[in-house]
């Protein structure tokens, strides 16, 4: 049960971030989940990315709604506050606790349940606003927690463990979100530890929302012969078209890319995402070639995976087109929050 | 004219009623009649009748001149100023008898006379505003000026206020200010030329304004946030609510936007429903704002999910319904108070709410911040069942007041200090033997840290399936609310309190009751009466309840829904309750309520001494 | 063995407990004991206690050998066996004094004699399953049938009817039956060869089951839902609902489906959500189908606002609530009865609604029928408030029945050729003088078009503002609603009639009622009973509240909801009301209603002669 | 009042239609929109349109969410059924009725409010599930109802009546919708007539769901110098990219179109749409390039009008997917939807 958090002490030969801390001490309460879960492995991930940019656990807030993978927030950073809402509407509990904090870092964990059938509503709109947070949507084509029934994202054609058959186009999240102008848009594969893990790291300091659809198979419904997003057809079909390595504020370039392949993008926080294309003709800073190019593999039923489309220029993130105050809402002290008695007895002319 | 010898002088006493056609701008020339009487130190109430449409519908504003203050809505009409075609019968019919009938006499209509007992006024006024007025939109605008010139002129509204008035409007616009004081001159001139004014019903000058002001409870209540210090607004347009929210961000941009940097102390957000408005509440009051919705009848149907996470999760928030007709779309520019029972155990499994009742604009200011104190005090919803009557017509209220001493009780939050200080946190465990438990905010320190589910906990916030742990978090939640009253504003009493005979009500009520209990009072009937203002009900109600032999529950709405809630959360025996209920969708008047206590009374002729016939 | 004396000849009447870890396959193991147990005429209830996830957490069943077929809870375990080394201790201490444990000797445990009052039965299941099986899935799997035989053997199973059980499943299947069959010897061999067997805990064959099976209350309201003609059901996936809707689809493609062109006579959509999926249903009820929704709490907070629509707009629909724990998300797996308030008056403004309460599975079947009949009669949703406990939970009961000259009560649809013959058609005017107005179906002819409308409409069907005309249509609405019992089915009596003292309950109570009836019996105090099967309440609820002195209200939920809905919608002064809560999330048992009757009855031995001892 | 129709005798002299039907017995009751409102003459243009394909009223069910645009279902054809249902729900009550008769010709109108704000989710859904029936927003990129805040497709730096700016990037419903699959996606201007009519016409006849964005100024709070969405910027920047027309069953086709150019469509039913590409390098049967072609244009701010995708293999269609019976679900007699007394005796074995 997630109070009992396993004894956070660093065994001294443990590697340890910037802040001291290890990997251990970013874990949460023991999974609950099916042995062999995708989400347990995205899990993984984010204790590594998180481990990685040595976040201190308290200036991260985990959100969710419901499903298997909508619990997997309280099987990481144990030391961060988490809100695991009601079934697909974790993206507005995000949207105000970004409003009344803007200086938190938020990572809501989906799944394709919880965010394209009930929930599709509320994310469409969390992109359109451009809540600053990381949004990672668990993908696994079923509803995993009453147990396997088609979700919104499966494909046409996929079998069901029982035997059914989906005939309902898919939705897919990714050139969902290109169409609504989202400006960091990644997919990834929970088995691809290596390429999910730097796009965490990207997604957490992008300034605005950074979705990640993250196909991770249940192997409990949605792991057989003739399911379309098993382990095996998924390793199959997806290929990344362009790898993100993740540059943090502190390290200066080492490495040096190939020109034209590689493609530098500072964040908002000065650390920096090195784009390296694997596929030369893809251009991931413009959005309608990027939503060509994924449309025409998917046609061909290739997932693109990789670091899809990125925008930098934050002009658009919710809390700079209100021009909310640089201080926290919930810290600006009341003195300045509440006119007071002179003001008020002014304002009464108006009612005379 | 036999309306003279009836209305003999009735001054500061009658109702005016301009019957228009909405998108036309009467309501400007409305409230300019309105404003000018009240500056004149003589109270009025104004009701705003409005179709839910935008353009081309019936449309009336009434204003009820009253000396003796009151409040509720006047059931009767003394003067018509019949200004739309379409609904010409109708509003000659609703006229009193020796009431008033003005009209544009521009084209002379058919079946005027048709009721002997009234006065008609006949005024050119389409002529007079073309012969001196050009455009279309020009034309219709002013001619509304026109006709409250007249009626200045028959009841005597002191001319000098009302160009007052229009300078402050107009100042800074010379060619408007001289267009509308010349429309209003010839609708004034043309009474004093043509007619004998001024009419028996008229104002004169009083001295019973000063220290108050006209406002309406949207207006108020959104001036309350701002005061109690609510940084984040959510909300989805809803009829009658829109204008709260419009009056917070008015108000913020006013008193929240830093001068030099433009930097701005609070956030709206337009959700794009109320599911995701009382979900950004949520948020953002789980993550240390104040935050507050506002909507109606639907938006709460919408926000039931959410609700019964917030009770359960123990999520501070403030909803405010201004209610409107229902069911469903229902009437949604008419007034009802038929949420009650829906707010109150909003949410499947088993929930129970904080409910406020304002009963008038004045109370939607205090209220608002308290409601933000009691939500953060006993970390759960706070309802304020406003209704449309008061959020959307204007109150004569007494100025708002405020002590800069005030400081919000956030309520039990643990600092990082006070964390360091703990040998380790527990969410819901109840420290304090008071049924509250401490809550940390996210950023504080990883020691703080914990989990907040809508599914099944422990006292110390873990997952659970567990009988026994499920209920001791259940149970505390029951005694939580059973000890909320001490934190909630106690009733009003009204009366001697040793009448046998009690009123028992709540909300816009209020101001229909006191005008009954003068009425009855004249008629040596004399009542006692309790205005509730929180549930869950306070001692004070069960009292009440015991002490008086009788009890009139008044209400407005079909299946008496707060006689329900009494009947279920006091010890009353439900068969000492009447009802009396008001579910029209206009705002209460007086008469139904002296009229059923008398009916009521003379059955059982014990209680009072009842003259048989009214 | 000191567990032997207790127990002397305890035949046909002891509780086995299961524990296991999900997803092992364990529940076909507990089930064939069950079924086999059945079928030798010895009545059984299953119990499942299962966690909400999908595998790896602990998970419990219970088989309550009934010779008296009760279908309650037992609220003490005869034997364990404890197959879940997670929660082994728990395990040990819930077991009765005298009880029986069951382990895997495999690997011996430690602490396994803390308790001297219970005999622990070690077999090496384990080993004995390694020993003579490859593949881990296949040995967990066949483990979990081993301590099947072991049991069999114990507790004196019929082999023959286990290996019947067997053959059929897996008839087709030879490799498996062997496997099973194999397995099975492999448990009861070992205990006849080791152990003294049978335990004083044992079977018998009786005659008690025939004309009965075992089913559960979601396949039997799916059934149900069949036979009633219903072709349109929309959902949203949720447990404990989630097999009512499985259950109709499985019968459809088994019934309604052409074998030739393989054409569907149903539509099973998969909403989206719960808003979606009761839109859906009024989408299809509105346009002359029978059309349905099974969904638990969280989706009925998600449907407030449509359904205040089908009241408002008297569109038929059909919703199954299988209540769950709640507030908020709960506890998914735990069974409740506390939707009951939310369903009754559901969404904002003035509404109510009709509500039938299934006992068990048997009724699921009837009343599912019934709902469609009752809804499209008056007009309205109609809720089938079942839970998990019915739901979900196998069941004995009579063989279902069906008159074959059963036809569907469509209630007031005009057909062209009625239309024709009228001179107007009005949707809403109360032409028959019983509250219920006539409809129309799309296509049928332009004659009978109307428009459906949520805002405010008359009797004519038109839009409107207009207080009365409003009123018109919502005072009929209340006349509805008081004329809807005529059409519910009646509550069931239980008892002379003529004691002081009744028991008023609802739904999944009925089998611990009933055994807490005998058991007080037998100490000489007798008490009425009544079970309310509807909402509105029938006359005789009123009758029987008026004639018991005092009245026990029975009901599954913290806040007492079945007894605030009898307090406010019948004649009863609520000071009669007692209430006996059970809110754990397991199904109740008789004992709480036995000692809290006794105890109450301590107080005021008046009512009846008690034993002051326990 | 919706119940007072205007009376219905036809004039002689009107023209009728094969059924003999007049216009003025395809309109509902009278509007209560305000003069001028965008709204009232796409209601126009539905009216002429039921009248050209001579629909007998009572097969045409008229559906609507809450909002200006919701209300006009009631100024149309009072020979139908109508159902005004609940802010942004329309979509779900369209997918019941369909369900439970096929054979009946669904619309729906709705607004940018009720579709792309609350409504959002549910319209997605019911392209996915390709509902048959014609779906019409009227878009005016506010809620008039509410009297004019800005809507999900306001423009970014539009401005509103009251002087606030909208800074979110809009919603677009085409964009969106082939996105989703949709396999009739169209655009028009409630000022132009004679290339709405056609469209309405062939999204009846379409055996799917067809979405029209029909820009229809709210001449009351979105009709002012600033605005993105008033009559004359939408005059100024809406450019028809493919024109329709459509060709009834009984007709054969007349005029002949310069090849290439014209491209002729067969419905479901047997009619036609023609469709006449005014700009050549354009194919409405592509959904990706459409995509592109779309979306750039919108770039330069320009909205491109006409029949923009249609795909008449209907295999997608609700009913086809459910291998529905021919006959509607709630014509079908009982007899044939009850297992009866037998069938139950022999199924009480299983439970045994
Ligand atoms: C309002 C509501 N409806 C339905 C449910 C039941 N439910 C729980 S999780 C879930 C689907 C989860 O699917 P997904 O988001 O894909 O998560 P997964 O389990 O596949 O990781 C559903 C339908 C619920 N909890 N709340
Ligand atoms: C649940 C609910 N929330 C809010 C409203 C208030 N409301 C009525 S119409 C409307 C917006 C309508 O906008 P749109 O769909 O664009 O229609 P338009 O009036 O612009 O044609 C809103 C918010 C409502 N009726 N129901
Ligand atoms: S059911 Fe599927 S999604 Fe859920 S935990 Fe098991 S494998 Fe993961
Ligand atoms: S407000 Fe706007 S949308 Fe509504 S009727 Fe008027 S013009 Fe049309
Ligand atoms: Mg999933
Ligand atoms: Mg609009």
């Amino acid at each position: 049960m997630s109070y009992i958090n396993k004894p956070k002490v660093a065994h001294p030969s443990l590697p340890v971030n910037t802040l001291g801390m290890t990997r251990r001490q970013y874990e949460g309460s023991m999974s609950t989940l099916c042995a062999g879960c995708g989400h347990d492995s995205v899990t993984a991930s984010i204790i590594e990315a998180c481990w990685g940019l040595s976040l201190r656990p308290e200036q991260l807030v985990k959100l969710s709604g419901i499903g298997c993978s909508s619990k997997t927030t309280a099987y990481f950073v144990s030391g961060s506050h988490g809100f695991n809402s009601v079934h697909g509407r974790m993206p507005s509990i995000a949207s105000g606790a970004n409003a009344a904090n803007r200086e938190l870092t938020y990572v809501g964990v989906s799944g394709d349940g919880d965010s394209l059938s009930i929930g599709i509503g509320q994310l469409v709109h969390a992109i359109r606003r451009n809540v600053n947070m990381l949004y990672l949507i668990e993908n696994n084509g079923v509803y995993g927690l009453t147990k396997g029934q088609f979700s919104a994202s499966a494909d046409i054609g996929t079998k069901a463990k029982r035997g059914d058959v989906n005939s309902s186009p898919p939705i897919d999240p990714v050139l969902l979100a290109l169409t609504l102008g989202a400006t960091f848009v990644a997919r990834s594969f929970s088995g691809d530890k290596a390429q999910l893990v730097p796009l965490i790291q990207a997604g957490l300091r992008h300034n605005g929302f950074a979705l990640i659809d993250v196909l991770s198979p249940c192997v409990t419904f949605n792991d057989h012969e003739g399911s379309t997003k098993s382990y095996t057809y998924t390793r199959e079909h997806y290929h990344a078209a362009v790898e993100a390595d993740f540059v943090p504020l502190a390290k200066e370039i080492a490495v040096d890319y190939a020109a034209g392949e590689s493609l530098p993008v500072s964040l908002h926080d000065g650390s920096q995402v090195i784009l390296r294309k694997l596929d030369p003709d893809y251009d991931p800073t413009d959005r309608t070639a990027a939503y060509n190019y994924i449309g025409n593999k998917l046609k061909k039923n290739e997932y693109v995976t990789g670091l899809i489309h990125i925008d930098e220029s934050d002009s658009t993130e919710f809390h700079n087109l209100n021009h909310t105050a640089e201080a926290p809402l919930n810290s600006i002290p009341f003195e300045k929050l509440s006119p007071g008695r002179a003001a008020l007895d002014k304002l009464m002319a108006r009612y005379r | 004219m036999p309306g003279l010898i009836a209305n003999a002088n009735r001054v500061n006493d009658f109702v005016v009623k301009f019957a228009n056609v909405n998108g036309t701008g009467s309501a400007s020339a409305n409230s300019l009649v309105m404003k000018a009487i009240f500056r004149m130190g003589v109270p009025v109430t104004g009701k705003n009748y409005f179709p839910s449409n935008i353009q081309g519908l019936p449309t009336w504003y009434e204003i009820r001149v009253t000396r003796d203050a009151y409040a509720a809505r006047a059931s009767q009409v003394d003067i018509m100023v019949a200004m739309n075609a379409e609904t010409y019968s109708r509003d000659v019919r609703e006229l009193n008898s020796g009431g008033y009938l003005i009209y544009d006499s521009t084209w002379p209509r058919s079946g005027l006379l048709q009721r002997g007992d009234i006065t008609v006024i006949a005024v050119p006024l389409a002529k007079l505003v073309n012969e001196n007025f050009d455009g279309v939109r020009n034309r219709i605008l002013l001619k509304n000026i026109a006709y409250a010139g007249v009626l200045a002129a028959l009841i005597d509204v002191d001319l000098d206020v009302i160009s007052g008035l229009l300078t402050e409007s107009y100042g800074k616009k010379p060619k408007l200010l001289d267009s509308n004081t010349k429309a209003l001159r010839l609708g004034y001139d043309y009474v004093k030329q043509h007619l004998t004014s001024p009419l028996p019903l008229r104002v004169e000058h009083m001295n019973k304004t000063r220290g108050h002001i006209m406002i309406d409870g949207n207006t108020a209540a959104g001036l309350g946030c701002v005061y109690a210090g609510a940084t984040v607004g959510a909300w989805y347009p809803i009829t009658p609510s829109t204008s709260l929210m419009d009056a917070f961000k008015g108000f913020c941009e006013r008193f929240r936007v830093d001068p030099n940097t433009g930097e701005r102390n609070f956030a709206v957000l337009q959700a794009e429903d109320e599911l995701a408005a009382i979900g950004m509440v949520l948020g953002a009051s789980w993550n240390g704002a104040r935050a507050f919705t506002p909507t109606s009848g639907p938006g709460i149907s919408l926000m039931n999910e959410f609700i019964g996470l917030a009770y359960y999760a123990e999520v501070p928030c403030v909803i405010f319904d201004v209610q409107r007709v229902g069911p469903s779309t229902g009437m949604p520019t008419r007034t009802q108070q038929s949420d009650i029972i829906l707010c109150a155990y909003a949410s499947h499994g088993d929930t129970r709410h904080v409910l406020l009742f304002p009963a008038n604009p004045e109370e939607c200011f205090y209220l608002a911040v308290q409601a933000f104190d009691i939500a953060e005090r006993l970390q759960t919803p706070v309802f304020v069942l406003s209704d449309l009557d008061i959020g959307m017509n204007d109150w004569m209220c007494p100025d708002l007041q405020w002590d800069d001493a005030y400081r919000p009780d956030r309520g039990k939050i643990l600092s990082q200090e006070e964390l360091a200080g703990l040998e380790k946190f527990y969410r819901y465990v109840d420290r304090d033997d008071d049924a509250i438990t401490y809550r940390t905010l996210p950023g504080t320190s990883p020691k703080g840290a914990f989990f907040t589910r809508g599914s099944g906990h422990n006292q110390y916030g873990g997952y659970t399936e567990d009988s026994a742990e499920y209920q001791v978090v259940l149970d505390r939640l029951k005694r939580k609310f059973v000890s909320a009253p001490k934190y909630l504003p106690k009733p009003v009493m009204l009366g001697k309190g040793s009448s046998e005979v009690g009123i028992v009500s709540l909300g816009s009520c209020d101001g229909a009751i006191r005008e009954a209990l003068d009425v009855l009072g004249r008629q040596k009937i004399d009542v006692d009466y309790l205005r509730v203002k929180s549930f869950p009900f306070n001692n004070d109600v069960e009292v009440f309840l015991k002490t008086h032999a009788t009890i009139f529950v008044v209400e407005q709405n079909r299946d008496a829904q707060f006689r329900s809630l009494l009947t279920l959360e006091t010890a009353v025996e439900k068969s000492k309750l009447n009802s009396i209920l008001s579910y029209s969708g206009l705002p209460m008047s007086a008469e139904p309520i002296v009229n059923e206590i008398r009916a009521k009374l003379a059955e059982a002729p014990r209680l009072a001494a009842v003259p048989r016939k009214l």
